[in-house]
């Protein structure tokens, strides 16, 4: 069977982005702390809009069984209204090769900002929850988790 | 084959605010992984889920690999009135697979 | 000569009790181990991935196939009465090979003798699709492999693959599985063992995989030389893992990390 | 090389059982402690953490089979180290502990590990240069 290990080459990979980028200043006052591809992807998402800390809840295990899958659910604090809603959700990555993960676009007609999802994560890191707002308003929520690495693997 | 798994409830209050779970049978290459030679192997991966009520959309996702392997999603929509609720799962390599549940509300 | 027998009482001293069978009262099944989001990921039908697979059996299971053009429906009917209890049943003896045979080998021998088609390969999609179909119909149900005169030697010869160490790091299953369930190998919680969710779906694998698949990683892992597929060294020793697991609840799909 | 390590293999097989300790030097030098951690904390070379913790920080998730690697140079001595590393089943026949030094008696080993030690000597030596100098 040939089943390449994909956390390994997913770490490998990762290394590579970590390398530092320049960012405009700007970028890296929209998310203090957080490494300069995974600022980079959020740019392209919010443009230069400041994000607002708060309203969001990012529910992850503090520890994962396995990093294939984890489960992940999103809680925004929105009345849902015609008038007042979560248009979207974004969430990033610190440390996967590629900082985007998934976008959702909700509108008035969910009735209750919420998603739940599985994701992949390459390595312990912390995953950033962005939310847009029916009023043009950004706002983020970010949580950590520590990935176990399966001690028997198919191949070495 | 089973494409998808998906739950709604078959039956709801009308405003009832509900959940809808998805699960859709897709191994999400990520693109990033080799094969023991050290070939890439190329990405295939779900790029969008949508779900329309009664043909509006009521709720879409953009998926990249990070999203586990046979993608899972569960959302919330109101019922507003009796109807089809459709799902859409398109990709790479011309992926698309459609799959809907009716619904009845009182 | 005094030094030496005292190495020795020392040496003795420092024996733990080992390989000792866990107390059936004290057995826990692998979901006890799991986080409670991997638990709720096989609880749940509607977030189970492995449930594709028993929909895909669920598909299979009323195809024709073969040139006797006849679906395992046609002979067995509803699966949910006719295959009731029978996964928790097997590895199971059959007479025309004189030995035990596991769930895969049933439905392959079913294929080729009933159906006249060719056998499923090892791992493929389809057999994972029918034996999780066929699985899931004992769900609940308590694992109960018949021992008798005809399967009691083979009994004992999984038992010796179970207790034998074996590899470049000359372990055996018990040194793990039964004499240090719960603690920690690196970050992984090591379970007692129990078979009892298979086929299952392994977050590691991202996909549903069979016993003797999962059998092979630990062997790998012990860096010993894997049985074939269906070789009767692995057949003898599921049906030591499921007798070890005797009264336990199938869970078939179950899930795993 | 291969000299070296069979000419090794030979020494640890003549310490008679009942002995606690190879009191002298696999390569017939002393080995590095640096690369001797960095044996320890691999877990495709050493494999020391699936079992055994240490102070090593870095790494996030350690065993809990086997007793922690911290203080392992003031218990024990080079000569009692290389022993427990090299064949530990010297010690406690029943331990779970693989033998990193030793060939023989072994089961069904995989073709690509077949007759190679676990660790080479001067792995070995490395690692007890390693251990050595965990004295907390």
């Amino acid at each position: 069977m040939n089943k390449p290990n994909s956390r390994r080459n997913f770490l490998v990979a990762a290394g590579g982005l970590a390398a530092g980028i320049a960012l405009p200043a700007t970028v890296a006052a929209q998310m203090p702390g957080a490494p300069a591809a995974t600022q980079e992807a959020i740019r392209r998402m919010v443009g230069t809009a400041r994000i607002n800390k708060g309203k969001v809840t990012l529910d992850l295990p503090a520890l994962v069984d396995n990093g294939n899958a984890v489960s992940l659910a999103v809680r925004v604090d929105s009345p849902m209204t015609e008038s007042e809603y979560v248009k979207a959700i974004h969430l990033f990555t610190e440390k996967n090769p590629q900082p985007d993960v998934a976008s959702f676009h909700l509108g008035p007609r969910a009735g209750r900002a919420s998603i739940a999802t599985r994701i992949r994560l390459a390595d312990s890191q912390a995953v950033i929850a962005i939310c847009e707002m029916s009023d043009g308003s950004f706002w983020s929520g970010s949580a950590n988790t520590v990935v176990t690495l399966a001690a028997c693997l198919e191949e070495i | 084959m089973a494409r998808a798994l998906i739950n709604v409830p078959a039956a709801a209050k009308r405003g009832e605010i509900i959940e809808i779970k998805a699960l859709a049978q897709h191994n999400m290459e990520t693109g990033y992984r080799r094969t023991q030679l050290g070939g890439l192997i190329p990405r295939d991966i779900i790029r969008q889920f949508v779900c329309t009520y009664n043909g509006v959309e009521v709720f879409r996702a953009e998926f990249h690999p990070a999203i586990a392997a046979n993608p899972f999603i569960a959302f919330w929509t109101v019922a507003i009135e009796s109807g089809t609720l459709a799902f859409t799962w398109t990709g790479d390599n011309g992926y698309s697979v459609n799959e809907s549940k009716s619904i009845s509300v009182g | 000569m005094r030094n030496s027998v005292l190495a020795l009482c020392a040496a003795a001293i420092a024996i733990p009790a080992f390989a000792a069978e866990i107390p059936l009262a004290e057995r826990r099944s692998g979901y006890d181990f799991m986080s409670r989001e991997t638990r709720t990921m096989q609880d749940d039908d509607t977030a189970n991935p492995g449930m594709l697979w028993v929909l895909d059996g669920e598909a299979l299971w009323k195809r024709k196939a073969g040139v006797a053009d006849r679906a395992c429906q046609d002979c067995h009917g509803d699966a949910g009465t006719s295959m009731k209890g029978v996964a928790a049943r097997y590895p199971a003896f059959d007479a025309a090979h004189g030995r035990p045979v596991n769930l895969e080998q049933r439905v392959n021998a079913c294929r080729v003798d009933r159906q006249k088609a060719p056998p499923l390969a090892h791992e493929s999609r389809d057999l994972l699709a029918l034996t999780a179909y066929v699985g899931r119909q004992s769900r609940g149900l308590p694992v109960a492999v018949p021992i008798d005169e005809r399967t009691k030697p083979f009994l004992d010869a999984g038992r010796g693959t179970f207790f034998r160490r074996q590899g470049q790091l000359n372990l055996s299953c018990a040194q793990c599985h039964d004499d240090n369930w719960g603690k920690r190998l690196a970050g992984s919680v090591i379970p007692q063992g129990h078979p009892t969710g298979y086929p299952l779906y392994r977050l590691e694998w991202q996909g549903v995989g069979s016993l003797q698949r999962r059998l092979r990683n630990c062997i790998v892992g012990m860096r010993a030389q894997p049985y074939d597929f269906g070789a009767g060294e692995f057949v003898d020793l599921e049906l030591y893992l499921m007798w070890r697991a005797r009264g336990m609840k199938v869970e078939t799909p179950g899930v795993r990390p | 090389m291969r000299r070296i390590v069979v000419a090794a293999l030979v020494c640890v097989a003549a310490n008679a059982a009942g002995e606690d300790s190879i009191p002298s030097s696999l390569t017939g030098a002393k080995g590095d402690p640096v690369r001797g951690r960095a044996i320890v904390t691999n877990r495709q070379v050493g494999l020391c953490l699936l079992c055994h913790s240490g102070p090593f920080p870095e790494e996030r998730v350690q065993g809990d089979l086997a007793p922690p690697l911290n203080g392992a140079g003031r218990r024990l001595s080079e000569g009692e180290l290389r022993l427990r590393i090299a064949d530990s089943a010297r010690i406690n026949p029943a331990s779970i502990m693989p033998a990193y030094f030793r060939t023989e008696g072994l089961t069904r080993v995989a073709p690509a590990f077949e007759g190679k030690p676990v660790l080479s000597a001067e792995q070995i030596e490395d690692v007890v240069a390693f251990l050595k100098t965990l004295n907390e």
